[in-house]
């Protein structure tokens, strides 16, 4: 799906294909965030679920403009990260039933998908914790000479974190190709961006680093996508690490459990206006670019998919528990 | 607010371990003007784990204080706050978060009365959720109570009991010294009735739940439950196991432990933490400097496998100490 | 303490002085000293054991009440500190 | 067509209460439309149903608690019925496979099987209980040399160092023992001309004073006969020195101090005369004490070797039991040997009244090359006089 032609920074103009793409991709975050959901609530999936549903502008934005070798470091809430970048929807679902078929074998979870082969290296549980991690992994490319990016997903709750500070601290210090990207939902669980940050204008804070930031319409696809592709051509040609904030929302509840008491609806209802998925069809169609028979085919493909993630999922073992203790080393140390 | 003004009419109640939490949230609140609720989620939200719900209406902002997510920074400040003539109770959403604020908890709020030569004192408590069970997995679903029961200069307990809950946040707000308190998150559905007039209680003495001769079950917080189950299947194996509730990690209530153990003369430490380094190792320690002449068999531990814990539930199960593995450490220490 | 509590502990007394002998045997209406070959010595010690495990006086005058396996247990069972151990020593 | 289910909306919640239903029937539904308000610990949620239809039948009524997977209502499809399936046990989603037992997880590492023996009382290190047990040696009958007496593994396989299963009494070879008194009661007869020499003691001012003395003491500070008998026959010979000693070659040498052979039976046959020291100097408290001690190490085999080899004379007595007189053989190469019979009831002239009264014989024998029957008979006069005097014992 990725751009795969290394020519230096090619243009994809805003094709029809290149769009459908865009929407397809959008298309498919929005329906499999919506199983899961019904799936937890059938006792299916357990533990935490944190949906993308309102935000799949950024992950769709971003990814395309990623290649092979580059890195993603993700949040809990990167179901849809982890489906754009590659890891097959099947290893997906099979990991939210905590089968061993799982991308991370069953262990890991909604929170927790890893893909080596796709070098995607995990969503993480801890606010911010991915941070410092991103920063090392573009600090070994630095070092080796390898002309990739490391792209580090965060909410605007991580900017609170002192890890945050420390990190693009560190990545404009050291020039390092890390691309940061603040998906600012406003909520960070149920505190208001404005209840936790005495500056709100977040992309404010990584200029005070040295790091070259910018403020996008985190619902707008196309936007999104034009600013990361700006920002991953700067770092390969050594311009340092960039920061995105991409100004985005939510429709869902934080996670499964959670009676949204922090905000009204009426927000709510009024950023649905700005729904990614529709913004797109609705200015495809305007400009010619959306034929009818395409959003049904494109549902029709995703319904399938989704299905057969499902049934491999339910046909999915559990690991056997004699191998409890395994992987916790690389070699076999008995404590 | 006088005390008159708190008193519960019901003779006694079915309640929540999260509603006997939140009384005693209330109650401290409604008592002392310097009490106040600090922690992410804690106003607006209700609490992560919804003890806190319905204070922010009655409190208001200003003690019941929303933080953002920055816990070293928050914990500093509720240490700084009680250096300073407040009574902060600062809520860490859970333990996995708390080691980003370790450094302020061990070198400050531990540190501080003994490094100013005595001028200071820092009467904080921290409420800390802690445990695995809900297939929360690795990073979501740690027991670190042992790290905090290493450090000198911080009082650790676990309330496991309705009556802890409602009764250790008073008497731990009254201590002059950091006191950390771990609600372990299996508890928190756990029901139960609880006489009105139950009040503060004290925080140092371990309390016998189950008087038994043949072996002495030592546990603490979200184990005691398992470690009760474990106790009546030995009874029904004539085996009589007498079940001790340390309530208090640090100080640790030796006396009671070794006076049971040299009755029964075995030991088994129930401990959700890894057993290498666990605080079941320093109970096991103290039992053979204290009681070795009594002991008939070795201490036994029954702790969580060393491994991070897994999401699928039949893992983390398996990972978790269980009431049958206590069972099977009885019936070894006996011979069977 | 039940009566066979009781017993327990005097038989585990008797074996400590008399070892080889085999206590399944004894007539419970015999005398003691003459069964198990018992001399002043070793009866202290019973006594002294008695005393130390289950908490009863046994002063010298009753010693007399000590000559029979039944005479001790049903001396001890009367004894009021007996009635008030809930286990076995 | 479908059934709308009670959701579970979170990790720990097991039921919910229905609070409010958005929708009515013969109201359409589209996938996602907001159908109920749940209420849980947390606060209010608003349920969508994942079905589209038109709504059939609200099965629960508002207010009510229903598990996590209760029917809540039936959904019709365009056109269609909907029976509701016989409400069988609700079958819970697949759950994973039923737990087997727990895989034995590095269990605590127990090594041999623990010992389940009567817990005896004195402390003794789990070693020591262990091959206690195993080689069936009471603790009570072994004194420790750990701290506070308790009991060692080193003090167990001591005591537990016996020969073949023949010798019942632990740690003592009987056989063995027969051998020495044969080899020295031989040579006594050979090399010794004895004399024998008896008196009747009257024990009522000892017994009065042995009973007065016990009473409010608890037992192991009791006194009993043997240990006047034994403080008598040491101060009676500060008095005459040539029953205390030894005799080499026919050259009587007497002892520097008093040390009382106390003869001992051992259990299963077998005898023993372990030294009491400098008897003479001990209060009567301190020789019940050294007899106690004496006694009980005697027959669990653990006398110190010093204590066989010095005594400067022997005294038996056969205690409350066996016979009235006895007629000891003297231990070479000591040169006395007192014994003390069993005390009975006698008629017994006191201020010419013939009243009943304890008594024992006590008897001397002694080499007669040594000595002769004037100072013997002093010697048992003097024991008898002294025993007259329990108190300045």
């Amino acid at each position: 799906m990725s751009d795969q032609s290394p020519a230096p920074h090619a243009k994809p103009h805003l094709t029809r294909d290149h769009l459908l793409d865009l929407l397809r991709q959008m298309v498919r975050i929005r329906r499999f965030e919506e199983r899961c959901g019904e799936l937890y609530q059938q006792e299916k999936i357990r533990g935490f679920l944190h949906l993308y549903i309102g935000e799949e502008a950024v992950a769709a934005g971003v990814m395309g403009c990623l290649h092979p070798e580059d890195a993603v470091v993700a949040t809990y809430r990167e179901h849809g990260h982890a489906i754009l970048r590659g890891v097959p929807m099947t290893a997906v679902m099979a990991e939210m039933y905590g089968k061993a078929e799982g991308c991370s074998r069953g262990r890991g979870g909604s929170m927790h998908l890893f893909n080596v082969g796709t070098r995607f290296f995990g969503g993480n549980a801890i606010v911010a914790g991915g941070l410092p991690l991103a920063v090392g992994m573009a600090l070994a490319d630095r070092m080796r000479g390898r002309p990739r990016v490391t792209a580090c997903f965060f909410g605007d709750g991580a900017v609170a974190e002192g890890e945050f500070h420390e990190s693009l601290n560190l990545a404009a210090l050291w020039k390092l190709p890390v691309l940061f990207v603040c998906e600012n939902n406003l909520y960070a669980m149920g505190t208001r961006l404005d209840r936790a940050q005495s500056q709100t204008d977040l992309h404010l804070k990584a200029a005070v680093y040295q790091v070259a930031s910018e403020a996008v319409d985190g619902m707008d696809v196309v936007a999104v996508e034009a600013a990361a592709r700006r920002m991953t051509d700067a770092i390969r040609d050594g311009a340092g690490p960039q920061f995105l904030e991409c100004r985005t929302y939510r429709f869902r509840a934080h996670s499964m459990f959670d009676p949204q008491l922090y905000r009204d609806k009426a927000e709510i209802e009024d950023w649905k206006r700005h729904d990614p998925v529709a913004r797109l069809s609705a200015w495809m169609r305007e400009t010619g670019m959306l034929h009818d028979a395409d959003l049904p085919a494109i549902e029709r493909e995703t319904e399938a998919e989704i299905e057969a993630a499902v049934a491999f999922a339910e046909a999915g073992q559990w690991e056997p528990v004699e191998d409890l203790a395994k992987d916790v080393y690389t070699r076999e140390v008995h404590p | 607010m006088t005390d008159a003004d708190i008193t519960v009419a019901a003779s006694s109640r079915t309640i929540t371990y999260r509603d006997a939490m939140r009384e005693a949230l209330r109650d401290a609140l409604l008592r002392d003007e310097r009490v106040f609720l600090m922690g992410e989620d804690v106003g607006c939200y209700g609490g992560c784990y919804a003890v806190s719900k319905g204070l922010y209406d009655e409190f208001g902002p200003d003690r019941i204080r929303d933080t953002p997510l920055s816990e070293s920074t928050f914990v500093g400040a509720g240490i700084g706050a009680a250096l300073n003539g407040m009574r902060p109770i600062v809520e860490i959403m859970t333990v996995n978060f708390s080691l980003l604020a370790l450094d302020q908890i061990v070198n400050n709020a531990a540190t501080l009365r003994h490094m100013s030569g005595g001028q200071v004192s820092v009467p904080v408590v921290f409420r800390i959720p802690t445990g695995a069970g809900r297939q929360f997995a690795a990073q979501h679903s740690h027991s670190l109570e042992g790290w905090y029961a290493h450090v000198p200069g911080l009082r650790v307990v676990a309330p496991a009991t309705l009556e802890d809950a409602r009764g250790m946040l008073w008497t731990a707000l009254q201590d002059p010294d950091p006191v950390v308190m771990f609600e372990h998150v299996m508890l928190y559905n756990m029901e139960g009735t609880l006489a009105a007039t139950t009040g503060p209680v004290d925080i140092d003495r371990a309390a016998i739940r189950r008087p038994g001769t043949d072996v002495t079950l030592i546990t603490y917080g979200g184990s005691l439950s398992k470690t009760l189950a474990a106790a009546e299947a030995l009874a029904a194996d004539t085996i009589s196991a007498e079940v001790v509730d340390l309530r208090s990690l640090r100080p640790l209530d030796g006396e009671t432990v070794l006076a049971s153990v040299a009755r029964t003369r075995r030991a088994v430490i129930v401990d959700e933490g890894w057993r290498t380094g666990s605080f079941a190792a320093e109970v096991s320690a103290r039992i053979m400097e204290g009681a070795f002449w009594s002991l008939d068999a070795p201490v036994a531990r029954v702790c969580t496998a060393e491994v991070p814990i897994p999401y699928p539930r039949h893992l983390e199960q398996a990972a978790l100490p269980q009431p049958a593995a206590i069972v099977a450490a009885v019936k070894a220490l006996m011979g069977a | 303490m039940t009566p066979d509590d009781v017993r327990r502990v005097v038989l585990e007394e008797l074996s400590n002085i008399a070892p080889e002998a085999d206590l399944a045997l004894l007539d419970p209406a015999a005398d003691l000293r003459e069964a198990l070959d018992i001399d002043s010595m070793d009866h202290l010690n019973f006594v002294t054991a008695l005393h130390n495990r289950l908490g009863v006086a046994i002063p010298e005058v009753d010693y007399p009440r000590l000559i029979t396996l039944d005479g001790a247990i049903a001396y001890l069972m009367a004894d009021p500190a007996i009635a008030a151990k809930a286990g076995i020593a | 067509m479908g059934i709308f289910r009670m959701p579970s909306l979170g990790a720990d919640m097991e039921a919910g209460v229905l609070v409010e239903w958005l929708k009515q029937p013969g109201d359409t539904v589209a996938r996602g439309d907001i159908v109920a308000v749940v209420e849980t610990q947390k606060g209010a949620i608003e349920v969508e149903t994942f079905e589209a239809g038109v709504i059939e039948r609200l099965l629960v009524t508002p207010g009510t608690t229903v598990p996590v997977g209760t029917p809540l209502a039936l959904l019709a499809g365009a056109g269609e019925t909907v029976v509701l399936p016989i409400p069988e046990p609700q079958p819970s989603v697949s759950p994973p496979p039923p737990m087997r037992a727990p895989v034995p997880l590095p269990s605590p590492p127990v090594t041999s099987p623990p010992v389940t023996m009567a817990t005896a009382h004195p402390p003794a290190s789990p070693a020591a209980r262990r091959l206690a047990a195993e080689r069936g040696i009471a603790l009570t009958a072994i004194a420790g040399s750990g701290p506070g007496g308790a009991v060692l593994l080193a003090d167990v396989e001591r005591a537990a160092a016996t020969p073949s299963a023949a010798s019942p009494a632990r740690g003592l070879d009987l056989a063995q023992m027969r051998r020495a008194i044969a080899a020295a009661m031989a040579r006594s007869n050979q090399e010794i001309p004895h004399y024998y020499l008896s008196t009747t003691v009257a024990l009522a001012k000892a017994n009065a004073w042995l009973t007065e003395r016990n009473t409010g003491r608890p037992p192991e500070q009791r006194l009993l006969l043997a240990a006047l008998q034994l403080k008598a026959v040491a101060l009676a010979l500060r008095r005459l020195p040539e029953f205390n000693g030894s005799c080499i070659d026919g050259m009587f040498r007497p002892a520097e101090g008093i040390h009382i052979g106390t003869a001992v039976a051992i259990r299963g046959g077998g005898l023993v005369a372990p030294a009491i020291h400098h008897a003479d100097r001990l209060t009567v408290d301190e020789v019940m004490a050294r007899l106690r001690d004496l006694v009980a190490r005697a027959r669990s085999g653990r006398l110190r070797s010093s204590e066989l080899a010095d005594p400067t004379i022997t005294v038996t007595s056969l205690g409350d039991r066996g016979v009235e007189g006895v007629f000891g053989v003297i231990y070479p190469p000591q040169v006395a040997i007192v014994g003390f019979g069993k005390p009975v009831e006698r008629p017994w002239v006191v201020d010419g009244q013939v009243v009943p009264c304890p008594v024992m014989t006590a008897t001397l024998a002694a080499d007669h090359r040594v000595s002769d029957g004037h100072r013997g008979a002093l010697l048992l006069a003097e024991i008898d006089r002294l025993l007259q005097e329990p108190g300045s014992l």
